[in-house]
């Protein structure tokens, strides 16, 4: 009934939750600039929230080091579909400058499908914004196939 | 026939949609004009719009720990109460239904919501939502007093020595004798009231029980999906139920003939007292701890209240 | 044949009594004789509610016969009037239901020979305390129900401090009962009768000191007997550490055998409650009682030492309504005597069934038991929503209607007292909601600990009454205009014109030879609550949410039972490949239903008991370090409170009453 | 009324009160509780009395002559014996309690006899 009006507002009211997996905390704050007066996340509907439950985007930071690694996994399955994730700066990708060290367990990509990357190391936050609103539209296209999906089992 | 018509009241003008409506509408205005203090652009207005029925969209996972009547049933009994509360504040004269609950009953029936947000916390089995309802419930303990001494107040200015606490007939001495917020002896028990809306309503420097940094969003912790949205909702619709009663006790005496016009008017004041109490207050401190919030509304607020009660009980 | 009644129903629960003592020991049967004796008392009593309440008339009866001569009674007279009546219903009622209850409570435990006998004798006791029209018999009855009390206190093996809590208990009571023996001896020096009618008759209009001392003396027994403020530790002492079906008695009834002294004794016998003297003092210890017992609630770690606080918090709301003598404060006070004797007998119950199946009533030791006890756990639910007062259940009407009868004569006088008692009320409310609150999360809420992994529901005999009790805790919060019309409005009019009283025992025109006149109480209509309109409006909503979710969740994607699989949901085996192949693999599927640990596995982990309410504790620590030392729990300072209670009722009076 | 029967009652109460509130010993306790009752009795007994008042003993004979015979009220000494009954159950109840704490406590001082408290 409201399923144009659900697409929609699962593009413009995505909600933000942050795990550190290990960051040296450049990133962190930079995803939290990215919400003050300056950038504005919240004009697109980005809020950050305590919660993994209530998290649409998943904004992961850091090497993923093996203290945080079993974490990680748990946390983010907690997180309900549709749900994006969305690792900021080159850590989570590479490595780094931590690459080849014995309590870094490889990158994000071997744990989950990272969705957006957004690369630097300590992103500029237009280019966060930019990453996330891309997530934000990802958002949208999931939304869009679990109703497919949930019409197609109707429908069949 | 009578059925009909209560069927409207509940369900579309005073009760249920009129109520989410305007319960929306206070909140993207808060959000928004937020924002315009902190010299940024800030949502639009129908952001609380969105934020719903994206929750609705998104899946609702049950934890295993969980009682599940009671997990399921809460975010239902919170809604449900909100918007039947709605019925008996009198909208500048019109009362959808009159006789039926007075300022205790009215009271009483606020705290509802508050229990079923507790129940649900309580039974999602989660150790945030315990510490969650633990400080849900020591704040209603705080601003119980003061609310209760502002209701006095009223009841006595609007009664002399006849008992009054039919809310309708505080409207009718309020349009005699002027609205109560213009009787200086009622100053007092307006701000006190002003303040106890954003801690009833669980906003910034009150929202202790729902405090995202520290204990991830207290009860709400473990829901996710309808119900999310569903609690979401009702903070929103207390919001509106809030500065209507506010509206109806303190600024009650103003008459325009018309019911829409009443209607418009009444909905210009409850905005204008959700900016005041519940913007303002939001945009310009930080959240307090329990034992803080705890000893300014058993000290402060009550005392502001307390002189309000003495000088009305002096003849004032 | 109903002329006898009062007497048979008193007789026949101390007749089986002993019945039972010669059956000794065969269970079945013993059951059968308490069950019987319980159940006829009842019959009889209700038998009498057509002609005493509705009729209004007043039954009178001579033991032997000797009826008075030349206007002085001579015999030991029993006198039912709807006062007396509405309370020996509520005593039976409850007596039954606690006889039904612990057929499965005492099943197990060996000491069984003596427990019904003592049960019948504590039921048979109260009924005759009620029903009595004698004022040395009251001080009987009362005693026969102070010894079963403490006996049945004392049986309880399980408690190893059941000891302790019983013999404080026998020494508050008989210091209480010792004044009140005092008191009528006085009485008898001034008015050389004993009979309540014909005291009620000469007492009102002349006052010489020895009968003001002599009130002052009785209404200490009845203080101690109701759990006023000196007198209550050692009674929540006995409390805490008796069996739960005697301490839902002794909470249920044997508090309302000092509410039903209290107001026969100011409201008929001595007709003294319309001085404004009287009237402060009533309500200034109903409010003291009722703020003092609620803030050391909150303090507990034990589940029925919790729940006796409110019983005395809540007997103080009973009396702070009754001090009030208006005729809306005594139907307060007696609707909320009614309701409480319900919602606390429920709440007991619950408690015995949780230590039933647990074995502790410690409340950080507890948790998570809603999944092993639904239906206690509903009771429960129930129980606690109706004590604190919200809508739809009885606690609510009680108290709302206490709140309107305070502030109404806060209006009338113009006493600001009044207010200050109004506003302690509603914060009481709040603090019962709040402890409460504390006790669903640590009890039923939160999680399951190890040990109560195989906890049972408690067996079928135990809950029907703790059904029966919450159908009419709900049943009183909905129809109470029509249950407050039959019993209480009757019950409010007999105790305030005791001229039907006098004249119903003594013969008729007798209190016309001293010139009685009834007491004036004001109106009484209190409107303003309608439960069927708002239980419509909330049905109607309810439908209307619960229609729109189901087409929402039609569409949507509805909710996911834990352990059943996103793809087995929505059956995308294609679909879950590209779409999300990524993390379900990884992530078994129980994490995703764990409670959320910010990351950690989800062990053990619930915060209950006394952990909770940290910011009150904080803010009111050293109120709470003074009044934790007064409840030091030894004998000796529980006397030297009532002694020093007992000085200053006699004080007041001289002061005041001159 | 002779005065020197309420001095003593009154004097025996306030004596049992204060073995009650400041004896340790709960075997005194209970002596206490005793004395109060005696001292209770005594009151009722003196309320009886009549000045030159005789037994209330009287034959049939004697009541047909119906003479001006001065009885001594007989209903509190009927009161007197029920509260003495009623004061030795107590005592007996009271005594059969404090041995029970005496076997489970260890002791009969009141001040470790309190767990239950706070």
């Amino acid at each position: 009934m409201f399923d144009k009006l659900i697409k929609k507002s699962a593009l413009k009211s995505p909600w933000l939750f942050h795990i550190n997996a290990g960051s040296c905390n450049g990133c962190d704050i930079e995803v939290v600039a990215v919400t003050t007066t300056l950038y504005d996340a919240e004009r697109f509907g980005f809020k950050i929230v305590g919660s993994p439950r209530h998290a649409d985007i998943v904004v992961v930071s850091g090497p993923v080091t093996l203290q945080s690694r079993d974490r990680l996994i748990r946390t983010l399955a907690q997180v309900p579909e549709p749900k994006c994730v969305v690792s900021v700066g080159s850590c989570p990708q590479s490595g780094n400058v931590f690459k080849g060290s014995y309590a870094i367990d490889g990158p994000l990509e071997k744990y989950v499908h990272v969705d957006v990357a957004v690369a630097g190391c300590t992103p500029k936050p237009q280019a966060i914004m930019e990453g996330l609103y891309e997530a934000a539209r990802i958002l949208e296209e999931k939304r869009e196939m679990i109703r497919k999906a949930a019409k197609g089992v109707k429908g069949s | 026939m009578l059925i009909l018509r209560y069927l409207f009241y509940v369900l579309i003008f005073p009760g249920a949609l009129f109520t989410v409506l305007v319960g929306w509408l206070l909140a993207g205005l808060d959000r928004k004009v937020i924002a315009r203090m902190q010299r940024r652009i800030g949502p639009p207005v129908l952001q609380p719009v969105y934020d719903f029925f994206k929750l609705v969209g998104k899946e609702n996972i049950i934890p295993a720990q969980a009682n599940r009547t009671a997990y399921k049933m809460a975010p239902f009994i919170s809604f449900v109460s909100l918007s039947v509360i709605m019925l008996f504040i009198p909208i500048f004269g019109f009362t959808a239904v009159n006789g039926v609950a007075d300022l205790i009953v009215i009271l009483y029936l606020i705290t509802i919501p508050g229990v079923a947000l507790i129940v649900g916390g309580s039974s999602s089995g989660s150790p945030y939502g315990a510490v969650g309802i633990s400080r849900e419930m020591v704040t209603m303990m705080s601003y119980e007093l003061p609310f209760v001494l502002a209701l006095l107040a009223v009841a006595k200015k609007a009664g002399g020595d006849v008992l009054v606490f039919n809310l309708t007939d505080i409207g009718e001495w309020q349009v005699m004798n002027g609205c109560m917020a213009f009787h200086w002896s009622m100053i007092p028990a307006a701000l006190a009231f002003l303040l106890v809306i954003p801690a009833e309503v669980g906003t910034q420097p009150f929202d202790v029980a729902e405090a995202e940094t520290e204990i991830c969003e207290g009860p709400l912790c473990e829901y996710s999906g309808a119900p999310l949205a569903v609690f979401k909702l009702s903070t929103h619709m207390k919001m509106c139920v809030m500065s209507a009663l506010f509206t109806a006790l303190f600024f009650g005496g103003i008459r325009t003939g018309y019911v829409v016009t009443d209607v418009i008017l009444f909905l210009a004041i409850c905005v204008l007292v959700t900016l005041v109490c519940i913007t303002t207050v939001h945009a310009v401190t930080a959240r307090l701890r329990i034992q803080h919030l705890f000893k300014f509304y058993w000290k402060y607020v009550s005392v502001l209240a307390l002189i309000s009660l003495a000088l009305v009980w002096l003849g004032a | 044949m109903i002329q006898h009644f009062p007497v048979l129903s008193v007789m026949v629960l101390f007749f089986s009594a002993f019945l039972i003592e010669i059956v000794g020991k065969k269970e079945i049967l013993r059951n059968v004789i308490a069950f019987l004796a319980v159940t006829a008392s009842l019959v009889m009593l209700a038998c009498l509610i057509p002609s005493v309440m509705i009729d209004g008339q007043v039954i009178s009866y001579w033991m032997g016969g000797w009826a008075p001569e030349s206007g002085y009674a001579i015999g030991i007279g029993y006198e039912v009037d709807s006062l007396s009546l509405l309370f020996a219903l509520l005593g039976i009622t409850a007596y039954w239901l606690s006889c039904v209850y612990s057929f499965g409570y005492m099943k197990g435990k060996q000491n069984l020979g003596h427990y019904y006998t003592l049960f019948l004798m504590l039921a048979g006791a109260s009924v005759g305390f009620f029903l009595t029209g004698d004022i040395f018999n009251m001080f009987i009855m009362m005693e026969i129900v102070t010894f079963s009390a403490v006996a049945l206190t004392a049986a309880n093996t399980d408690k190893l401090t059941a000891i302790e809590g019983a013999f404080k208990y026998l020494v508050n009571c008989s210091i209480g009962s010792s004044m009140m023996l005092a008191g009528i001896a006085l009485l008898y020096m001034n008015c050389h009768t004993l009979n309540l009618a014909q005291l009620s008759a000469i007492l009102p209009g002349s006052f010489n000191s020895t009968t003001l001392l002599a009130f002052a003396l009785i209404l200490t027994g009845f203080c101690v007997e109701s759990a006023m403020i000196p007198f209550h530790p050692s009674f929540v002492d006995a409390h805490t550490v008796a069996p739960s079906s005697v301490s839902m008695i002794l909470s249920g009834m044997v508090l309302k055998l000092g509410v039903y002294g209290i107001i026969r004794l100011s409201y008929i016998i001595f007709r003294v409650i319309d001085t404004s003297a009287i009237q402060v003092m009533l309500t200034l210890i109903g409010t003291v009682t009722m703020f003092i017992g609620v803030t050391m609630a909150l303090a507990q770690h034990d589940f029925k030492r919790l729940l006796a606080f409110h019983s005395v918090s809540q007997l103080g709301y009973i009396i702070a309504a009754a001090g009030l003598c208006t005729t809306l404060g005594l139907n307060a006070s007696l609707y909320h005597a009614v309701n409480h004797t319900l919602f606390k007998g429920l709440l007991f119950l619950c408690a015995g069934a949780v230590i039933h199946s647990t074995g502790t009533s410690d409340l950080d030791s507890l948790g998570g038991l809603s999944k092993r006890m639904p239906k206690t756990c509903i009771c429960f639910v129930i129980g606690a929503f109706s004590i604190s007062g919200l809508p739809p259940f009885n606690g609510f009407v009680s108290k709302w209607m206490i709140y309107q009868a305070v502030y109404e004569k806060a209006m009338q006088t113009g006493n600001f007292f009044y207010v200050v008692v109004t506003v302690t009320a509603l914060v009481v409310s709040v603090m019962t909601l709040a402890s409460f609150v504390k006790v669903l999360h640590s009890v039923f809420f939160g999680q399951l600990r190890k040990e109560h992994e195989d906890v049972k529901e408690v067996s079928p005999i135990m809950l029907i009454p703790m059904g029966i009790m919450s159908f009419l805790c709900i049943f009183t919060g909905i129809f109470y205009r029509e249950f407050d019309r039959v019993f209480i409005n009757s019950a409010v009019t007999s105790a305030f014109d005791n001229i039907d009283y006098v004249d119903g025992m003594m013969g008729d025109g007798y209190s016309v030879t001293y010139g009685l006149a009834g007491l004036t109480g004001g109106n009484l209509e209190f409107s303003y609550w309608n439960p069927y309109v708002w239980l419509s409006l909330f049905l109607m909503v309810f439908a209307a949410a619960v229609l729109v979710t189901l087409i929402m969740g039609r569409t949507t994607g509805r909710t996911l039972e834990s352990g059943e699989d996103y793809d087995s949901a929505y059956g995308t085996g294609d679909l879950s490949v590209d779409f999300r192949g990524q993390t379900h693999e990884s992530g078994d599927p129980e994490e995703k239903y764990a409670v959320f640990f910010s990351g950690e596995k989800a062990e053990y982990s619930h915060a209950g008991g006394s952990d909770l309410f940290w910011g009150f504790k904080y803010n009111w620590h050293r109120y709470y370090e003074v009044l934790q030392g007064l409840h030091s729990g030894s004998v000796n300072d529980y006397s030297i409170y009532a002694v020093i209670m007992i000085s200053m009722l006699c004080i007041f009076m001289y002061i005041f009453m001159r | 009324m002779i005065l020197g029967n309420y001095i003593v009652s009154v004097f025996l109460i306030v004596l049992g009160l204060w073995t009650l509130c400041t004896q340790k010993n709960l075997i005194k306790v209970v002596l206490g509780l005793g004395i109060i009752d005696y001292g209770v009795n005594l009151l009722i007994v003196s309320a009886g009395f009549n000045e030159g008042g005789t037994a209330p003993i009287y034959n049939l004979a004697e009541l047909a002559r119906r003479e001006a015979v001065f009885f001594v009220d007989p209903v509190p000494q009927a009161l007197t014996l029920t509260s003495i009954v009623i004061g030795a159950c107590v005592d007996a109840m009271a005594l059969s309690i404090v041995i029970m704490i005496k076997k489970r406590y260890g002791t009969v001082d009141a001040d470790e006899v309190r767990r239950l408290r706070g």
